[in-house]
């Protein structure tokens, strides 16, 4: 998706507006610096899918589709399923959206929240094998943006979490030398519910789950997700902006306990305990 | 395998010959597009949104004397039984095309001159009868997004299943049956924008096909009108059809 | 191939010279309404194809060359063979075509020609079969554009059709596991001719064959298919104009009646009798 | 197999060693080109086209002093013993390359500035030698197309097959040989404009094949002559050879 | 497998918890890039070049009040264990985007309006930490090619490897280990311009890495001076310290 | 990559400052027409690569990396093992280069730099096989450009040629039908030393290794390969000029000469000694 063109005039005249907000605890939509906009999360709205969720912050709005379907391991971890995640902006999510391929901000949304998912051993991909070697399960997540208002990041990793707890799938079996469907479903292997929390610099202030306003002026971006324990599983700073040592030390803080509080609000949709 | 068609003449999901799926019309679901309905129809899940008339790039693809439409037609990866690739098929390309001709005909482009006018439709699922689904929620989202419009363009097929003309096929018809029949028109005028065959069809099942065809699509332009009254007038509010 | 580019005021007088000789029931180049240009069918003329056709329809060219090859049947349909048909305009064919992957206009004209093959079952494709489920025959029907003056999309049909119905190609056996290919060779198991007949609407009169010249001025195209018994197997209706419900009616018929004349000229080129 | 060249010094298919295939050349076979060619050189058959000169797009592609000349050889998927995938592949695109560059030596570009020259090649059946038998066909449609020329080009491969130097490989000896060495030039500046090599040769085989491939590229000549004479001037006409 | 970090608390190539790899730096190695430098880093073989500031091409990409910094982190097939594909990968388009995001806060980027500055990155070997070192090569290149430039940016990574929070992991601990902290600074602002984090840490971990890997940093400062030195003054000068 | 793009004016100065002197036996760089700039050659650069060499010829710069690993042979060449030349011009490499996939150019090097290997029969490709028609070593080539100052056919070819002789790579076996690596690692089956010799023709001059400057304003380019016993092997001319018979001629003298003279350099810094 192409940048927010706005004229440098208007561009700093709404950043001069922001930083003085803010320096005042205030944002422009009246939310604190570490209030998140009210998060909605369905699940099960598409019933071809392994597993689904619609998730709603503010006016962004994105829905992940999990399809859990058979294929060949890698060579070199032949005792695991995989996983492959996929994010698009469609082109009707935004003015500045465009169709074709996935551009390096979709390239970077999918991987961080895929490796928020990957690193935190949310999947247990070891119980994905059907023969070591020969045949495993793939879990594919795909993510549609419908509408961007900021925070990407954590509306895609929230939904595409939803969906994987959510997710049942046919088991198979080799018969004969051959693939076989088996009728009963079961949910995905999974352990923890991997959170992020995303974070933006503007001028001194950093505040939570920035609203697409807030994106167009911030310097940099900072998400960190943390698991079911706490324990922070992925990092990624964005954006041609910094963060001083303090605020990186600050944000992990943020990340934990904002991560615990959203957390709760995908527990409760989804009823898993972990 | 059930018989697509039992003894009492009904389908395998209980409907009768002429009866269309389910369907539900939302208008005006999205922030940030100019104008965007949401279509239920059957299993079919799709979202529609229009951004314009906006400005044309690269400038030289500008036309002097009307708007240059253009339509995506695209499904989601988890769309269907199994994951689509999401890189557009040779099937979504013709699609999109078909369905800016259907649109065309109903848009008065020539009051927007030198601009583009965008029409996207993501099937978040498909059932049969998505490009007929999709054109009734790209209209009803065109006129949401204030466009000048001729008439709606209603849509909706026919075919032939069990051996016996039907209305509106869903997934397991049109696989399993033996012809399938998109059409589309602008329900005031009388005129096909839209007309697509598969299969095979005497001249006289033929008939019977478009005429059903014609049939559904006048109760999709009901239901068009009913979705944009409820959002403009509130409920129950008479709608003034000023296009007509 | 790119859309034919004239100013606007040639294009208005163009296409008012038109619809005047068209009210009084003729057409630029002389002939009425449902009259089709010369058709000329050669069939053979790439001995390296399976089978091969070249068509001329006044001035418009093309060639099409089948190749009979074996592949793996698709998963939902183990006990079909498989058929492609895919289509270029070459650039030489044209000032306005250009050379990259095939645009949306030669995607239709593809499909559009796949479909009357494929739904009018005109190959039996149940007796492609080399192994059920692990090997079929896959015919491939690859079109050049050599030339583009109106009407590709029956030009193509006819020489797809006719190169089919010559096609002759080596079966294979399946011998301790590894696929073998045998030295007789045979025709394709074929059962039906279809026919499309593609007519052009230009104000109020509907024509067949439409050239170049009309193509650019027309309101919409419409292309049906029939079969050998005359029932209509594939439809596709074109451009941003419309046909009113009569006009789609007489074009049934239309279809049924022109496809009948130009089958008894595939007929007598290519010596099949259904 | 049988020998590639018998006792009686006779190849597999019944040439003697400086012999080429049939050719026919015919002249102005397409009617929307500006020129045109159409030439059968053993099996290959081979459609060349000529578009231009015209406006150049984008147009700071132009040149301000002379054309640009732009040419694709192609092949049509059944062109080939096992279909080829239409996309141009890495052989296709270096061949457009070396066929542009033995053309543009021949071309007065300079006669052309801020315009291209397009030069399209498609092989409807192959064989051996299609580039030179394309290069033959493109030059003659050149002409056609009135673009202002110093010479033409003419073309023809020598190789070395069973031993033995050779004029002019079919594609079993292309694919069963010791070397291939196509070969273009200007017949009346005695200048090479293409020459690529392929397979090992003594440096006196290569003088030999050198000089059987120049002696091929004159008897090419004369073939694109009469072609064009047989356009222009009806059959047995003499040729007004303007460009020498 | 040997023990990841074996009884004597060294790991698996000798290295105590807090050491770096050998590192070798070299400035202004090829001829046509206007700024240049090559890294060895471990196994990490990494060349770094800078074209610009420059036009931009289309210039409806230059931006009227800074420059265009580009970014493309590449690697050679034959740089890892099994070849790898030329064409660039998701891994490789995410590396470069946040490369270029770790080195713009640096770069004055105001003082070069309308022109584009282009950092190229070449891994022709790679191991663990390859977009860290091939950021401290960057940085120099950019220093080299005389772009105007704030601090310079050093990068290290950290991580937990064997249960135990290291500095700087191998390709062997980036695949066995727990945990991958990259992270870029500028080290006269105590400012962070890259971190990324790959792995399981509690927050106490997460703290000593995250002081691991700025340690790491302010050594390759050291060294990124030294290489600059070493290219301006010769060996053993005291470097004027500019842009600090 | 893109050509040089210079100023009409200074390219005809540029050129009949260089032919004046080409004239009198002299180049730019004070070298006689067939004297090639020092080379020089560096092998097991990268340890990763089973084989590989850094090749500069005056300011030209080239890397190339050898990968063997196991592939399926041609249904055509069931006896014979793989081989894969593959060239990028790095974008580092020149201000005209830019990044992509590789351009007609960069197409034109690799494939010139294949045939001579190829066609030299430098690799005796009946020997890389493991199991007939099922698995053969597949040898990858992978050069990549870095510095362009003229002559990369030689540059690469010599950079290719003596990352093979060098190279060394893993036996496999078939074990129960699977593959299996061995320990022990042996040098590709190698003939000969394929040697590629370039030359420019500028004017009425024909010189050998043009540098840039000289292939901006050369008429024609030509490389001949020979082998170890003074065969030709391979041979392009390029560029939209033409070469006379006579120079065609002794081009090929010129290219069996100093072809031994850079194979001795080769053969030097590789130890090989056919």
């Amino acid at each position: 998706m192409a940048a927010v063109k706005k004229s440098l005039v208007v561009e700093a005249l709404r950043r001069s507006q922001m930083t003085e907000l803010l320096a005042k605890g205030k944002r422009l939509d009246g939310r604190g610096p570490l209030d998140y906009r009210p998060i909605r999360i369905e699940t099960g709205v598409i019933s071809k899918a392994s597993g689904s969720a619609r998730v709603i912050i503010g006016n962004t709005e994105v829905i992940a589709g999990v399809k859990v379907e058979t294929g060949t391991p890698f060579p070199d971890t032949p005792d695991q399923g995989l996983l492959v995640v996929n994010a698009e902006v469609l082109p009707l999510a935004s003015p500045y959206a465009e169709p074709g391929p996935p551009d390096e901000d979709a390239i970077e949304l999918a991987r961080v929240v895929d490796r928020g998912i990957r690193e935190s051993q949310m999947i247990d991909v070891s119980k994905l094998v059907i023969k070591e070697g020969e045949k495993v399960y793939a879990v594919f997540v795909d993510v549609s943006v419908l509408n961007v208002d900021g925070n990407l990041f954590d509306t895609t990793s929230y939904a595409v979490v939803s969906a994987l707890l959510t997710a049942k799938y046919k088991r198979h079996e080799i018969v004969d030398g051959k693939l076989k469907q088996l009728e009963d479903t079961e949910p995905l292997p999974l352990k923890t519910i991997p959170t992020s929390v995303t974070m933006a610099k503007i001028g001194d202030t950093v505040v939570v789950d920035p609203t697409d306003e807030e994106e167009a002026v911030m310097d940099a971006r900072l998400t960190i997700t943390t698991d079911s324990n706490g324990n922070i599983c992925a990092g990624q700073k964005g954006n041609a902006g910094t963060f001083s040592f303090e605020q990186m030390q600050s944000a992990a803080d943020i990340s934990r306990m904002k991560g615990e509080e959203n957390r709760k609000v995908i527990r409760e949709v989804t009823g898993f305990a972990n | 395998m059930t018989a697509l068609i039992n003894e009492q003449g009904l389908r395998h999901d209980g409907r009768r010959i002429e009866d269309l799926r389910p369907i539900k019309i939302e208008v005006g679901i999205l922030k940030n597009a100019n104008g965007s309905a949401y279509i239920e129809f059957g299993k079919n899940k799709i979202i529609a949104a229009v951004y314009g008339p906006k400005e044309v790039h690269p400038k030289h693809m500008a036309l002097p004397d009307r708007a240059v439409l253009r339509c995506r037609y695209h499904m989601s990866p988890f769309s269907t039984d199994t994951r689509k690739n999401p890189a557009p098929s040779r099937r979504e390309i013709e699609i999109s095309k078909v369905v800016r001709e259907a649109l065309e005909p109903a848009i008065m482009i020539n009051d927007y001159p030198r601009t583009a006018i965008d029409v996207f439709l993501e099937v978040l699922q498909s059932d049969g009868g998505s490009r007929c689904a999709g054109i009734n929620a790209a209209s009803v989202a065109l006129a949401d997004a204030g466009i000048n419009m001729r008439d709606l363009v209603s849509a909706c097929a026919a075919g032939k299943v069990g051996g016996q003309v039907v209305l509106d096929l869903d997934d397991t018809e049109d696989k399993e049956g033996q012809a399938d029949v998109p059409v589309a028109i602008m329900p005031n005028f009388d005129q096909v924008t839209l007309f697509q065959l598969d299969g095979i069809l005497t001249q006289e099942e033929f008939k019977k096909a478009f005429g059903f065809a014609l049939g559904g699509c006048r109760k999709l332009y009901q239901l068009q009108k009913e979705a944009l009254m409820k959002k403009y007038f509130g409920h129950g509010e008479p709608i003034v059809e000023e296009n007509e």
